[in-house]
């Protein structure tokens, strides 16, 4: 079966081009963009599993390893289209313009780091598996119904292919050819489980076939690779051509969250080894130098840039506001029951505890 | 019979005599004409107008865009649905049997019932899930369940039940304009049992009100849907014994109607519960639990349930054992007012 | 996609051999036991439906159309083997040994009427849609822990296939490579939703591949198709080579039950119409005439038989004794809870009601 | 401390000193190495002995056709045990987290609750669903969820939850061997916090009674699982008021200890019922019902629930808020002591 889906790379591991076309189709400030967010999003993971660790925030979960399947995805969104994150790609929803603050104060267990953007379509992350699949197949008809030729896509694991949700999302947006994109990052683990003891399947890719849609299983260290697949499918999408399953194969470089310890269920020291062979970043910056755009000067400015931007939203993040109890009560109804409003009450009279 | 043709003389509106599943796919039409927003999804609910032809006709008045057949997916289409409200759309679901449900259960206790909460209003779902519930029609296995106690519990989420054509309307069409979601169950046993005048227009019975059905002063009888018909038999079994019963239609089943609860409770001090669901857990429980927060001087007596057995509902041969009956509740009622 | 997916007959429209390899594989005796189940549950059925509007039953389902698929996959069965039908599937469960008293009482809302076989595992048959798959694969991969050579077998319909449940059992039994055959009856309609907007795909065989396991359409209107293509499954599944997808194309014939009316959706009568070409039962019967192995007194005398056979069981089900109120209550734990005992005693004190 | 290293002389009986998650870890081994027929389903549970190590070292000991690391997929391994317990195994399942049972819920709904009625008891589900629940432990969403009520509504399951080392390995005994479908909860946020000594051997400890903790004579607390420390807390500082607390662990929420219940409310006639589920439908609300028909002339007082609240869960910057609390509990005692 990996022979009719064989891995589609734009390019190779030492950041050469393996298909000319794309030398015109890819344009200097693209590939800047690229590595700027690349750069952004594993600047602010590295600050998450830090700030874990200092107890400055909760669990957090990190996606090292990842980042050109989250940029190179994101990027290739419009303005007015729909993302489907999970609790692994704040990456991605920083990148299609989620507000820094808010994705740090999550991290502290506070509801307003939930709130989505006003500018984008970012859903506040899911975290019960897969079932957001289904409701971006329902933004997306949802346009469709509007008449517009926006799109949707949901990001989701190699895990989550076992739920229903998995299922009943693609078959439903297959049937009414609803435009998105369903986005798998096929990092190799679901916490300690091996892919292939997820699935006896050798690709995600190939589940398409039970929709009858186009399945493609793309290199995800590759960002051009992931950047123009998941492009092609959007367009699809706007065409009123349907849904499109899209395999990333990346690799998780770090652990499940800050409370997993993969040495019980892998070998970390090799994929620590490994690391920086298939390291999507350093990828991008070889084919920089390769092909001679690349600009130190530029790289430690950015670097400086990034670094100052998310200090100071962690500095925000630190003095933000202290919790409001009341939160919990006034956003579950838009006009509050009378059970809730007694029990608002009660614990007002009561005092807060935290 | 709450408008008469004597009514519809007076205000204008018309009226049509209808019964309570005529009354439902009276009130979706009447929402699909006023609102292009709403759509309606579920099994079967186009070409074939539903099994319970609750969507008859709908299709195609509306086209296969706004009145969807969905696939055999309970999870997959309420997603969807949570999909479509996110952007902006009020969709209505009909699970085909609340008995179905189950599957469904995960998108509604993480997503319908909590995305107001998790983006602090950013988002909310306008959705509306109607089910038709209960035993006594004589269907199969799972296609009689009554657990609205499930839904009852789960914060985030409105659950009504009419019991007469009127009432169906008018809290439908509240429950559609609701900003938040609200399970509508709809009583299958009721469905064609009898007509009402039912006006044309839209008109709205407010979430979380009971009803009065009859002022009595002994005994409080506290019931929803499917039953009201036994309770009422029941009732009139009473009189010869010169007991007088205040009889409620509670129609919300959350927030139940608190005002309206202690007020009869208050007058009476005695109370019998009746409700097709499991004793264990049901609705009849959270009822004790508010007398007891807003009546207890009052009591006279404990509080009798009749309710549904702690067993699945079997199937029809003893669906009727299963089923509070008048001989249930004329005995708790005697046994309360005795006590 | 449905050129990879060929339908797999063995014997054409006329009741003719395709494929003469068969012509030694085909025992009379086999044919004749195909042919006397088929004419069994077909009467059993008519019985069914016709009851059922004399009101002497409740709601019936009818299954005529599908016996080939229901009695030529029950036969490809071993004696120890697991069958999870579901409420369509009484032609297959009567003929792999259910009780034919206990599967007329079930209409008649008797609980009595889902007690199993004791002889043979036949599960009471599944409502809510597609949750037995997985039973199926549990069942089975129990009987692998034992050390057994012993597989089972799951029934369902084309609308099955977009519930969560039936992609979580096949990607289980995929996993564990359970001993199971899901075998599916695509007979077009899932109530009254046609099975192209069901799923967008153009079969439901190759939703196998999603689970990289053999996947095969067949033509199920052709008894040996189906008995070979189940066997042939069957005995993968007991070398350990894990679970099979079947598609059985077939046609409902009638209503989806008696409570439906089919009118409502489609074109009830060119299936009345065309029900005499495509019916299974008289296919074989023409295989029969044509290989000279058809005896008309030998299906006289069958035709009598089962037919005294099932008036029996009718009068034995009509006679049965009354309803236990207390078998409401007796089966829910094996030692009941207080507060069912209590409520037993209440029904008891208050005197049953039906 | 329900064992001493004292007993341990006595009985000849091995104790050791356990938290809560090593007495369950300790109590499925005792278990896997009893009965052959006895599994471990669940996601993560193997290699990686659980998220949070309950069934670390299983895997190695007995094998991975025994301790099973299924996919991500809670219908789908959940219906895998119900086959596997239809042909006689014993699974025991591990739901990662209580918030994570939905997906399964139309399985426990119709077929491991209902396999025994359905098949007049030819066929019964002799399978454990494990489930860590709470708040407290600054968890993600959903991941804090305490939804028992749910479970306790539906018939053909009982409910457990032990608040300590020895409790747990007891009645998780009790519910491997039960011949029906048990829910076990084991109260995340308890299991570490403290050590007990637990004996080595097979012990079991009866489903469906409750147990006195402290005796007292004014007040009656009734709770289970992880609001016991609050609990005992409250009962310690409400000492300087000379209000003494009868402070019962129930331990079974399905069925409940009726007699434990009446008898310490028929005691004392003021009661506090603690738990962290949501108020309205919640457990707390079925105890009043029975303190209703048991207890009815009983009662001194209106009885007091301190329950989380009809909201979601909130994410863990507001979970303390969510939570009972001393001064919560402390306050209702008070409540009703001086009512
Ligand atoms: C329904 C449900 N079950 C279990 C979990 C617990 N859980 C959180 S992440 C995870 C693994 C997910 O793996 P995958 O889909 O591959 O995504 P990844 O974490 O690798 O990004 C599990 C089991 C959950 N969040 N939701
Ligand atoms: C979970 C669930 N949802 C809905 C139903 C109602 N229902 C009963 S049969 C049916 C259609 C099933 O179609 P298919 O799987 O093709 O089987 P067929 O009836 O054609 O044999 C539906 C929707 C159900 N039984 N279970
Ligand atoms: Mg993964
Ligand atoms: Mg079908």
């Amino acid at each position: 079966m990996k022979e009719r889906y064989p891995l589609f790379q734009i390019m190779n591991k030492n950041g050469e081009l393996l298909d000319h076309a794309y030398e015109t189709e890819i344009t200097v400030d693209q590939v800047k963009s690229f590595y700027y967010h690349m750069l952004r999003i594993r600047t602010y993971d590295q600050k998450g599993v830090a700030l874990q660790r200092q107890g400055r925030i909760g669990t957090y979960v990190p996606f090292a390893g990842q980042e050109a399947a989250q940029v190179g995805s994101a990027l290739a969104l419009a303005d007015k289209d729909w993302m489907f994150p999970t609790y692994r790609d704040h990456g991605a929803s920083l990148t299609f313009g989620a507000d820094l603050d808010r994705m740090l104060l999550h991290w502290n267990g506070r509801i307003e780091g939930c709130l989505p953007s006003r500018e984008k379509h970012i859903m506040a992350a899911s975290i019960p598996i897969a079932t957001h699949l289904p409701h971006a197949a329902g933004a997306a008809m949802a346009e469709t119904y509007k008449g517009t030729k926006n799109a949707a896509i949901a990001y989701f694991g190699d895990g989550a292919t076992s739920e229903g949700d998995f299922h009943e999302g693609i078959n439903i947006a297959s049937v009414f050819k609803a435009p998105v994109v369903f986005f798998n990052q096929n990092n190799g683990f679901a916490i300690s489980l091996p892919v292939n003891k997820q699935m006896n399947s050798q690709t995600i890719a190939q589940k398409a076939e039970a929709y009858d849609i186009p399945g493609k299983r793309v290199d995800g260290m590759d960002i051009f690779a992931v950047h123009f697949a998941v492009k092609e499918a959007l367009e699809r999408a706007r065409l009123g051509e349907g849904p499109t399953l899209i395999e990333a194969v990346t690799v998780r470089f770090g652990a499940h969250t800050t409370a997993d310890d993969p040495s019980k269920y892998r070998d970390q020291e090799e994929i620590n080894r490994v690391r920086e062979e298939i390291d999507p970043v350093l990828r991008l910056e070889k084919y920089m130098k390769h092909y001679n755009i690349w600009d130190g000067d530029w790289a430690a400015t950015i670097t400086n840039e990034i670094k100052a931007e998310i200090d100071e939203a962690i500095q925000r993040m630190e003095s933000y506001q202290k919790p409001n109890a009341a939160d919990m009560f006034d956003y579950v109804f838009e006009k509050p029951t009378w059970t809730i409003e007694k029990q608002k009450e009660s614990i007002i009279s009561t005092g807060r505890q935290s | 019979m709450v408008m008469s043709k004597e009514l519809e003389k007076r205000s204008g509106v018309k009226t049509n005599s209808l019964t309570v599943i005529q009354a439902i796919n009276n009130g979706l039409q009447t929402m699909l004409e006023l609102d292009n927003d709403i759509l309606l999804l579920g099994e079967d609910i186009g070409k074939n107008g539903g099994v319970f032809r609750a969507t008859d006709g709908l299709q195609q008045k509306f086209g296969d865009h706004r009145v969807i057949d969905t696939p055999l997916s309970e999870a997959g289409f309420v997603g969807t649905a949570v999909g479509m409200a996110l952007n902006g759309l009020k969709p209505v679901v009909e699970i085909q049997f609340l008995g179905f449900i189950y599957p469904a259960l995960e998108q509604i206790a993480t997503h319908v019932t909590r995305t107001r909460t998790r983006t602090l209003g950013h988002y909310h779902i306008p959705m509306v899930i109607r089910a038709p519930y209960g035993a006594g029609v004589r269907s199969p296995e799972i296609h009689s369940d009554s657990v609205e106690a499930l839904f009852t519990h789960l914060p985030g989420i409105k659950v009504v039940c009419p019991s007469n054509a009127y009432d169906a309307k008018g809290l439908l069409i509240a429950a559609v304009e609701d900003p938040d979601p609200v399970l509508f169950l709809e009583p299958m046993r009721l469905y064609r049992g009898q007509r009402e005048e039912v006006p044309m227009n839209a008109y709205r019975i407010e979430l979380g009100k009971g009803k009065t059905l009859q002022a009595g002063e002994d005994v409080t009888i506290l019931a929803w849907g499917a039953m009201l018909p036994i309770v009422e038999a029941a009732v009139e079994e009473m009189k010869q014994y010169q007991i007088s019963c205040d009889v409620i239609d509670l129609r919300t089943l959350y927030p139940l109607d608190k005002e309206i609860i202690a007020g009869s409770v208050q007058k009476t001090g005695r109370v019998v519960i009746v409700h097709e669901g499991h004793e264990t857990g049901g609705v009849g429980s959270e009822i004790i639990s508010i007398i007891n927060d807003t009546s207890f001087l009052f009591l006279k007596a404990p509080i009798e349930k009749v309710t549904g057995f702690d067993v699945p509902v079997p199937l029809f041969a003893l669906e009727n054992d299963y089923l509070p009956t008048k001989e249930r509740v004329s005995k708790a009622i005697k046994q309360v007012y005795e006590f």
